[in-house]
């Protein structure tokens, strides 16, 4: 029988407020097997703790409950505590009656006679939890990046100053990411360029780094510390360690029409291509989509004029397989598709355009070299509407744009009306906002110029539509601090588009088995304790795939995420989860229903020899678990017959136990 | 009713325990009347020659009676299996109940088992004996005054009416012709329930499974119950007990035996034959085979060697649990 | 001796209804007799026998013996025991009369089982002869069964067209006093008759000659070892059909169920054959099927009368032979290990 | 009758929850009557919000709103303004007691200031 | 006498990455539903063996509801696609004995969906309060 004892916490009001804390501890202390129960205010805190191992040692208890928050919440923090006191941290069951209980229940009698019940549940389970002991497993000293933005590179480089090698996976022909595209950077308007290509160098030039650009993860197997993951190295027909990016070829290939992807479809790139001048790596990459040669066997021109002899036209997709002991996920974001905003007219006039299009107009390396001129015609022009919000913050149901603040869109706003009106002072800059946000070091101080120094008109409202006519834009919208509707003459029109996250980001998320949000980004181990870890051991997070960043946030996220890898990869070992399947061979019939759904291959069998009646012997085949390759799901204990492979932590007779214990 | 006659499987079994292929038969040995014929492990050409037996009553199936026998048995034993059996046997060493080698398989044809149920239904009590005349059982009763003949079709019991196969899926060899998969009739009876009512269905089971005495004659006759250790024998299952104490216990017992078994249940009828209580309990298991047939396609256990059973298995697209119900209202 | 037309038996089973819960074989859905309470438009069986032997009226499957609740050390008992109530069981062959002196020999010696013992006491027995026996019928193996005038508080003989009946103990007498304005005063030539009949059958019986003679008491050493035992057994599935359809098993398990609000006491029928029969803190005390399968025939044809003057633990009532799934029966195992038939 | 029962059934009969409102004017700055419009859209929806139901009941611009529902289609947060628009003229209408129009009725009522869409919507609102 | 008002029981076999996790989430925003509902936390709904749901039943639960992540989301990768089949096949089959289909559901929940779990239990409390107490697999010995 168990010595458990039972604490009760009151988490302030947030718990006491709807449960009578201390008639919970009262009806528990007569539970089979509680010696011991108490309430208190914060059962988290280091006095809440205290009185935990202090009640361990005193009342000699064999197992507790705490009735608190969510087991997700501090279940680990208790464990601790019960091991710091002497405890196996297994021993410890949490009853949830916070988010299951005092918060979704208003009426106090309601809330007690639940809150009681669960503890009663949690009781039944603990008298029945036996001390569980983790396994261990290697860890392969390198991680892997997936993604070559600035997330991306801060993260590998971090990772590779501690001197583990780390391998990026882009699937651009270069890394650099969304900021390569940038202009400025606000709030101190230094040149993106300058700040992030010599980043670029060193990630090229670290011998502990290596860049898979053009690829693209195929697939991942294994577990924290002992990933195996498939890396597609696409064919770029051009032998990487031996182009020196010259661009002889670029220059002379003739099939110079296509979309040039990096100037966002705004000027155009021949079939072989470089997509800007400080790409890393700095090698060509061919476009079998354009290339004649590659469609039609007719050209080979850039094979001809390249001296170094690296073009290679049957060149092929490679898999390159390799183990990791940790990934980063950095697979950052896009600007949402405009194609449903109608009332913007983005699909009817070119000169409405999304702030990353602006970006590169504005860009010396862009399509226009860096002059502002109209998409359309090439003219100055002369008002520009700035739409902000557009498709963020939307209804949950809204089937055009997104429930959240993209949060970058207020700031980068402001430094396009800025550098505009600073560029071409005769130009008229409106922005239309809901509200400007602009929580960060030295944000609000730089909106306030915009609007103070550089007169920028900011109009609480909303731009309600866009109607092209003749050459310019009729823009309809509201003021809504003077009341009226106003009516603009725009020659351009700039659409603060919501950002989502990249399209790659669920397949990788399935590969991964990484948990994600309806919006696709990336979920956090714990929100803000642990908000660069996945709740997959041993998936980190980095950059906009967790949730929209500016730069300065991104870069800290990813040094975070870094410290977090070298943390891991610093192991020699790593500590698996108890919680594993388990296979009495006793009862064991060996007939593969567990190994069939075993999504891990954790289960093997062998032929074993029992002792029968009589002094004979019989030879079985029975099933055994390797603990460090279970992931204790426990399918495997419901496809078992017999009842012979079970599962620790969660066993038949504990989930019984609490079903009776529920029932009652 | 049989085509192949027990001169020839003697004289098979013989031949094979005196060249030295097998050291033991495993066969149907003769009872005190003319039905109860009783499983038996033969050691000798004499003991087959004296005891062996094989008419319309050889229902048992002895696929299930290899998992224990190849363990205690040295060398070879040789097993007659029907068609039915042979898909039993499949599923078994599909989930490596038992060593292959060990095992001499024969294949027999079979033309259906007759019912002693049903031959009494019209003959009624005292039966003395049966002979066997191809077409018809000549019965013989202490009351009649002379021995009456019943049609062998008459009383053929319900699982060879509705036989699924008369095709061997497993043998090492051959006695007879081999048949052809059927398309049987099976599941109409568990379609005439699903077109019930709810309450119906209801009344239909309580009524059944409440004569239920928990013999487990049901489980230890079924080829695919080879547990080691059955859960209801367990007492650390929560589920064990030897005795269904209330409805809620017959119905557990049922549901759960048929689950364990659901994918794995090649529809051999031996649970329905053992039953004192002559509950339809094959009809819990064709409901399940039903099901898998539609939710997820054709599946017969059995059929081959390591196929993977629908229920541990899955695609991306099955249908959900919910959309089990509004296929059923569609058709109803 | 009285007698009532076989046409008015429905009224004498009203009658009876009235005061007590007559219990005698209906047929069922499937045409398969079973003892079941008795009420208008219920009709008696003509069958032989049920599957389910009379014992379950006086030794039911699952009984409840106590309840008790714990709250912290305290304990709390409550008794939950139903006082029975009167009640006539009728129909019974003469096979599972007698089986009642078998179970009253274990059930009613000290310590005697207040549960068995109160239902006995409120429990009328009519008897019925056997008109028709069936084929698997032995009764005639064991001593003081006799199918044409079975025992019982009341004994009753049923011809083409009347129902005889003679009582045979003072709840008898009282049985016949209830019905007796429903009945009429007879001599005992028509039953003679029957019983002749009767005696004309038991003759053919395919197993009349089966014989007991070569067991009793004291030959435990004679067939303990004997190597029949392993082909005998080789086959048996390990169920419980054979000792739940048997009127004179009468292992039980007690067992307890936690309700959530307390605990329930019951008792269970246990079966030899079951692998965690008699499961003890070591463990199994019989491993094998086999060592199971002999100690049910063991016992009823050799532990049994040891203990009990002579009397055999088989009524030959056929219940095992007809329901076995394999077939395997004490009929066979006595003509294997029990050496010659009675000439 | 009771201020906020009024405000109770506007919210009720439209459906509508101006507490997603996050009054950001797209509804005002897509609406093709603002110019004609006392209280413009953004506002009804802040004002049945605030309970501040009278001076809408009581404008006669209630009637200038087209129920064109560009303010329904454009709101990124479903608000649904029209939809408050017509609520708070079922209430007039209630108010007034007049919950049943026949067909015949309808002539009188029409003068040229009156929008063909509000005769439609009023005629199927109350002829059932 | 006051007649005790009716309240379904309610056991909800939540996965403790998705559902679990869906139900803290409806907790977070206050989102109300039944005390009645009573979850049990499994680390996948592939956990749920088919003997705890008869369990709950017998022990006096009126309705059993499993929920877990979404298909494709699970975070085993397949454990849910088990739990859909054996759940699709159970269900069946309590429908095929004639016990209520309603009693029993499986839920896709996912972390971020609090709300869509506040309301499946708010639906099913209903649904399940609509059909009484469960008569047809009660175990009297456990309803005192």
């Amino acid at each position: 029988m168990q010595r458990v004892g039972v604490f009760v916490c009151w988490c302030g009001s947030n718990i006491a407020g709807t449960v009578d804390v201390a008639a919970v501890a009262e009806a528990l202390k007569n539970e089979p097997g509680v010696v011991f129960s108490t309430d208190y205010q914060y059962m988290c805190s280091q006095a809440g703790q205290d009185i935990i191992k202090n009640a361990i040692a005193e009342h000699n208890l064999t197992g507790i409950v705490v009735c608190s928050c969510s087991p997700r919440m501090h279940e680990a923090t208790f464990r601790k505590t019960a091991a710091a006191a002497g405890l196996n941290p297994y021993m410890v069951e949490i009853a949830n009656i916070r988010e299951q209980c005092s918060w979704v229940h208003k009426d106090m009698t309601t809330g007690t006679e639940k809150a009681i019940i669960l503890g009663k549940a949690a009781v039944a389970k603990v008298n029945l939890n036996t001390p569980l002991t983790p396994g261990e497993s290697p860890v392969t000293k390198r991680a892997l990046v997936i993604g070559g933005g600035i997330a991306g590179i801060q993260t590998a480089l971090d990772i590779a100053d501690a001197g583990f090698p780390v391998d990026i996976v882009e699937t651009k022909p270069t890394i650099g990411g969304k900021m390569a595209q940038l202009d400025k950077t606000f709030p101190t308007l230094d040149c993106a360029a300058c700040i992030l290509t010599p980043k670029m160098v060193d990630v090229a030039q670290n011998e502990k780094i290596r860049i898979f650009s053009y690829s693209e993860v195929e697939e991942v197997g294994g577990f924290v510390g002992n990933f195996d993951v498939k890396i597609k190295k696409k064919a770029r027909y051009v032998k990487e360690d031996i182009c020196t990016g010259c661009g002889a070829c670029v220059d002379k290939c003739p099939m110079k029409k296509n979309p040039n992807e990096f100037n966002l479809g705004m000027d155009n790139r021949p079939a072989i291509y470089i997509p800007f001048a400080q790409a890393v790596p700095k090698v060509a990459t061919i476009d079998p989509n354009a290339c004649n040669m590659l469609k039609n066997g007719k050209c080979g021109l850039c094979a001809r004029v390249c001296a170094a002899g690296a073009i290679d036209y049957t060149q092929k997709d490679e898999i390159i397989e390799e183990k990791y002991g940790a990934i980063v996920v950095a697979t950052g974001f896009n600007p949402i598709s405009m194609e449903k905003f109608d009332e913007f007219a983005y699909n009817q006039s070119k000169d409405v355009i999304t702030s990353l299009e602006f970006e590169r107009l504005t860009n010396a390396a862009g399509p226009t070299a860096g002059h502002l001129e109209r998409p359309s015609d090439g003219k100055s022009p002369k008002t520009i509407v700035f739409v902000q919000c557009v498709g963020s913050r939307c209804d949950a149901c809204s089937e055009k744009g997104k429930e959240y603040c993209s949060k970058i869109c207020c700031m980068y706003t402001a430094k396009h009306a800025m550098l505009t009106r600073d560029k071409y002072p005769d130009t008229d800059v409106y922005v239309f906002y809901i509200d400007v946000r602009t929580p960060g070091k030295n944000f609000d101080e730089f909106y306030r110029r915009a609007v103070e120094e550089f007169g920028v008109k900011y109009i609480k409202g909303m731009v309600g539509k866009v109607t092209p006519e003749g050459d310019k834009l009729k823009v309809q919208a509201s003021d809504l601090l003077s009341n009226k509707q106003l009516h603009i003459d725009a020659d351009l029109v700039v659409l603060a588009a919501a950002i989502e996250p990249d399209k790659s980001a669920r397949p990788l998320a399935t590969m991964l088995t990484a948990s994600m949000d309806t919006n696709d980004f990336f979920t956090e181990a714990h929100p803000k304790l642990r908000p660069v870890e996945s709740p997959t051991a041993g998936v980190f997070l980095s950059g906009a795939c967790q949730g929209p960043k500016d730069i300065p946030e991104t870069v800290s996220q990813a040094g975070a995420a870094a410290s977090k890898v070298i943390g891991l990869l610093a192991k020699d070992k790593l500590t698996g989860n108890p919680c594993v399947a388990h296979s009495n061979e006793l009862m064991c019939n060996g007939c593969s229903s567990c190994e069939r759904v075993c999504p891990y291959g954790a289960i093997t069998y062998e032929d074993k020899e029992f002792r029968m009646p009589n002094r004979t012997t019989k030879i079985r085949r029975v099933a055994s678990v390797n603990p460090a390759v279970c992931q204790g799901c426990g399918a495997c204990t419901v496809a078992c017959p017999s009842g012979a492979m079970d599962l620790k932590g969660f066993a038949n007779s504990q989930i019984i136990a609490e079903v009776d214990a529920i029932c009652k | 009713m049989q085509k192949i006659t027990r001169d020839q499987l003697v004289e098979k079994a013989v031949a094979l325990l005196s060249d030295g292929t097998v050291s033991a038969v495993l066969g149907w040995s003769r009872g005190e009347f003319d039905y109860d014929i009783t499983p038996a492990v033969f050691k000798s050409a004499e003991e087959v020659k004296e005891n062996f037996v094989w008419n319309d009553f050889c229902g048992a199936n002895f696929s299930k009676y290899l998992v224990a026998q190849t363990g205690k048995v040295e060398g070879k034993i040789l097993v007659f299996l029907k068609p039915c059996d042979t898909y039993s046997f499949n599923q078994l060493l599909t989930e490596h109940r038992f060593d292959r080698e060990k095992v001499y398989a024969v294949g027999i044809p079979c033309e259906g088992m007759a019912d002693i149920a049903k031959v009494r239904e019209i003959v009624g009590d005292g039966i003395v004996s049966i002979e066997d005349d191809g077409e018809s059982l000549k019965v013989s009763t202490l009351y009649a005054d002379a021995p009456v003949l019943v049609g062998a079709k008459d009383v053929m019991a319900e699982r060879c009416v509705n036989c699924k196969s008369k095709k061997h899926v497993a043998f090492d060899e051959l006695m007879g012709e081999d048949g052809e998969v059927i398309e049987s009739a099976r599941f109409d009876e568990v379609a005439r329930l699903e077109a019930m009512t709810p309450d119906e269905r209801f009344l239909f089971w309580q009524n059944e499974l409440s004569r239920c005495i928990r013999c487990n004659a049901c489980r230890d006759a079924c080829p695919a119950c080879t547990c080691e250790k059955c859960v209801f024998d367990n007492p650390d299952s929560a589920v064990e007990n030897k005795a269904p104490a209330n409805s809620f216990e017959e119905k557990m017992f049922h549901i759960i035996r048929a689950f364990h078994v659901a994918g794995r249940c090649t529809d051999c009828g031996e649970c329905s034959r053992v039953c004192p209580q002559n509950i339809p309990l094959h009809l819990l298991n064709r409901k399940f085979i039903k099901d898998i047939n539609e939710f997820y396609g054709e599946y017969q256990a059995g059929a081959e060697v390591g196929s993977r059973a629908p229920l541990v298995d899955y695609t991306t697209e099955d249908l959900e649990p919910g959309e089990v119900f509004e296929r059923g209202d569609q058709d109803a | 001796m009285r007698k009532c037309s076989l046409d008015s038996i429905n009224k004498i089973f009203g009658k009876i209804a009235e005061t007590n819960k007559l219990y005698l074989p209906v047929d069922g859905s499937d045409g398969v007799a079973v003892y079941t309470k008795w009420e208008e438009g219920k009709e008696w069986s003509n069958a032989l026998n049920t599957v389910r032997s009379p014992k379950d009226f006086f030794f039911p499957q699952v009984e409840n013996l106590m309840e008790f609740k714990t709250s912290g050390k305290n304990i709390e008992l409550t008794d939950i025991r139903e006082e029975a109530e009167d009640f006539v069981i009728f129909g019974v062959r003469a096979c599972d009369v007698r089986s009642f002196d078998i179970l009253d020999r274990v059930f009613l010696t000290d310590p005697v089982d207040s549960f068995y013992a109160s239902r006995r006491e409120h429990g009328v027995i009519v008897s019925v002869a056997c008109s028709k026996p069936s084929e698997t019928c032995f009764c005639q193996t064991f001593d003081n069964i006799d199918a044409t005038n079975p025992l019982g508080d009341v004994t009753a003989w049923k011809t083409e067209d009347s129902v005889y009946f003679k009582a045979n103990t003072e709840k008898g007498e009282a049985f016949m006093k209830k019905i007796e304005s429903l009945t009429e005063e007879c001599d005992d030539t028509a039953v003679a008759a029957e019983k002749d009949k009767i005696a004309a059958i038991m003759k053919k019986l395919p197993l009349k000659d089966l014989s007991a003679d070569a067991f009793g008491g004291g030959k435990t050493d004679t067939f303990f070892n004997v190597p029949e035992w392993d082909e005998l057994s080789a086959t048996c599935l390990g169920c419980g059909t054979c000792t739940f359809v048997c009127p004179t098993c009468q292992c039980y398990d007690i067992k307890d169920f936690n309700t959530g609000n307390g605990v329930i006491r019951y008792r269970c029928w246990d079966s030899c054959m079951y692998s965690e029969f008699t499961k003890m803190a070591h463990g199994n005390n019989r491993l094998s099927q086999k060592e199971r399968f002999r100690q049910r025939f063991m016992h009823k044809l050799v532990y049994y009368p040891e203990n009990n003057e002579g009397i055999f633990g088989c009524v030959g009532c056929g219940r095992c032979l007809a329901k076995c799934p394999i077939s395997m029966n004490i009929v066979k195992v006595m003509k294997k290990i029990g050496g010659k038939v009675n000439e | 009758m009771n201020k906020n029962f009024i405000q109770e059934e506007i919210l009720r009969s439209s459906g509508v929850n101006p507490k997603k409102c996050m009054k950001c004017g797209k509804c005002s700055a897509t609406c093709p009557a603002y110019d004609e419009m006392e209280y413009h859209p953004h506002q009804f929806v802040s004002m049945v919000e605030n309970g501040d139901i009278e001076p809408l009941m009581n404008s006669k611009s209630l009637y200038r709103c087209l129920s064109c529902f560009a303010c329904i289609d454009r709101c990124p947060r479903s608000v649904q303004p029209a939809k408050l628009v017509e609520a708070v003229r079922l209430a007039v209408v209630r108010q007034q007691g007049k919950n049943h129009l026949t067909a015949n009725d309808i002539p009188e009522l029409i003068d040229d200031e009156t929008p063909q869409q509000l005769l439609v919507s009023a005629f199927r609102k109350y002829t059932k | 006498m006051q007649v005790k008002e009716y309240k379904p029981l309610i056991v909800a076999f939540c996965c403790n990455w998705c559902s679990y996790a869906g139900a803290d989430l409806a907790g977070n925003n206050r989102l109300n539903y039944p005390a009645d509902v009573k979850i049990i936390r499994v680390p996948c709904s592939c956990r749920v063996n088919p003997m705890f749901i008869l369990r709950a039943f017998q022990r006096g639960a009126d309705g059993v509801i499993i929920c877990g992540c979404h298909p494709g989301d699970c975070h085993y990768t397949s454990g849910n696609y088990y739990t859909r089949r054996r759940m699709a096949a159970l269900f069946s089959m309590l429908d095929f004995l004639g016990i209520e289909k309603e009693r029993t559901r499986v839920e896709w929940v996912s972390a971020a969906e609090g709300a869509k779990f506040a309301a499946t239990m708010n639906e099913f409390a209903q649904t399940v309060a609509s059909l009484g107490e469960n008569k047809r697999l009660e175990d009297l010995r456990c309803k005192k």
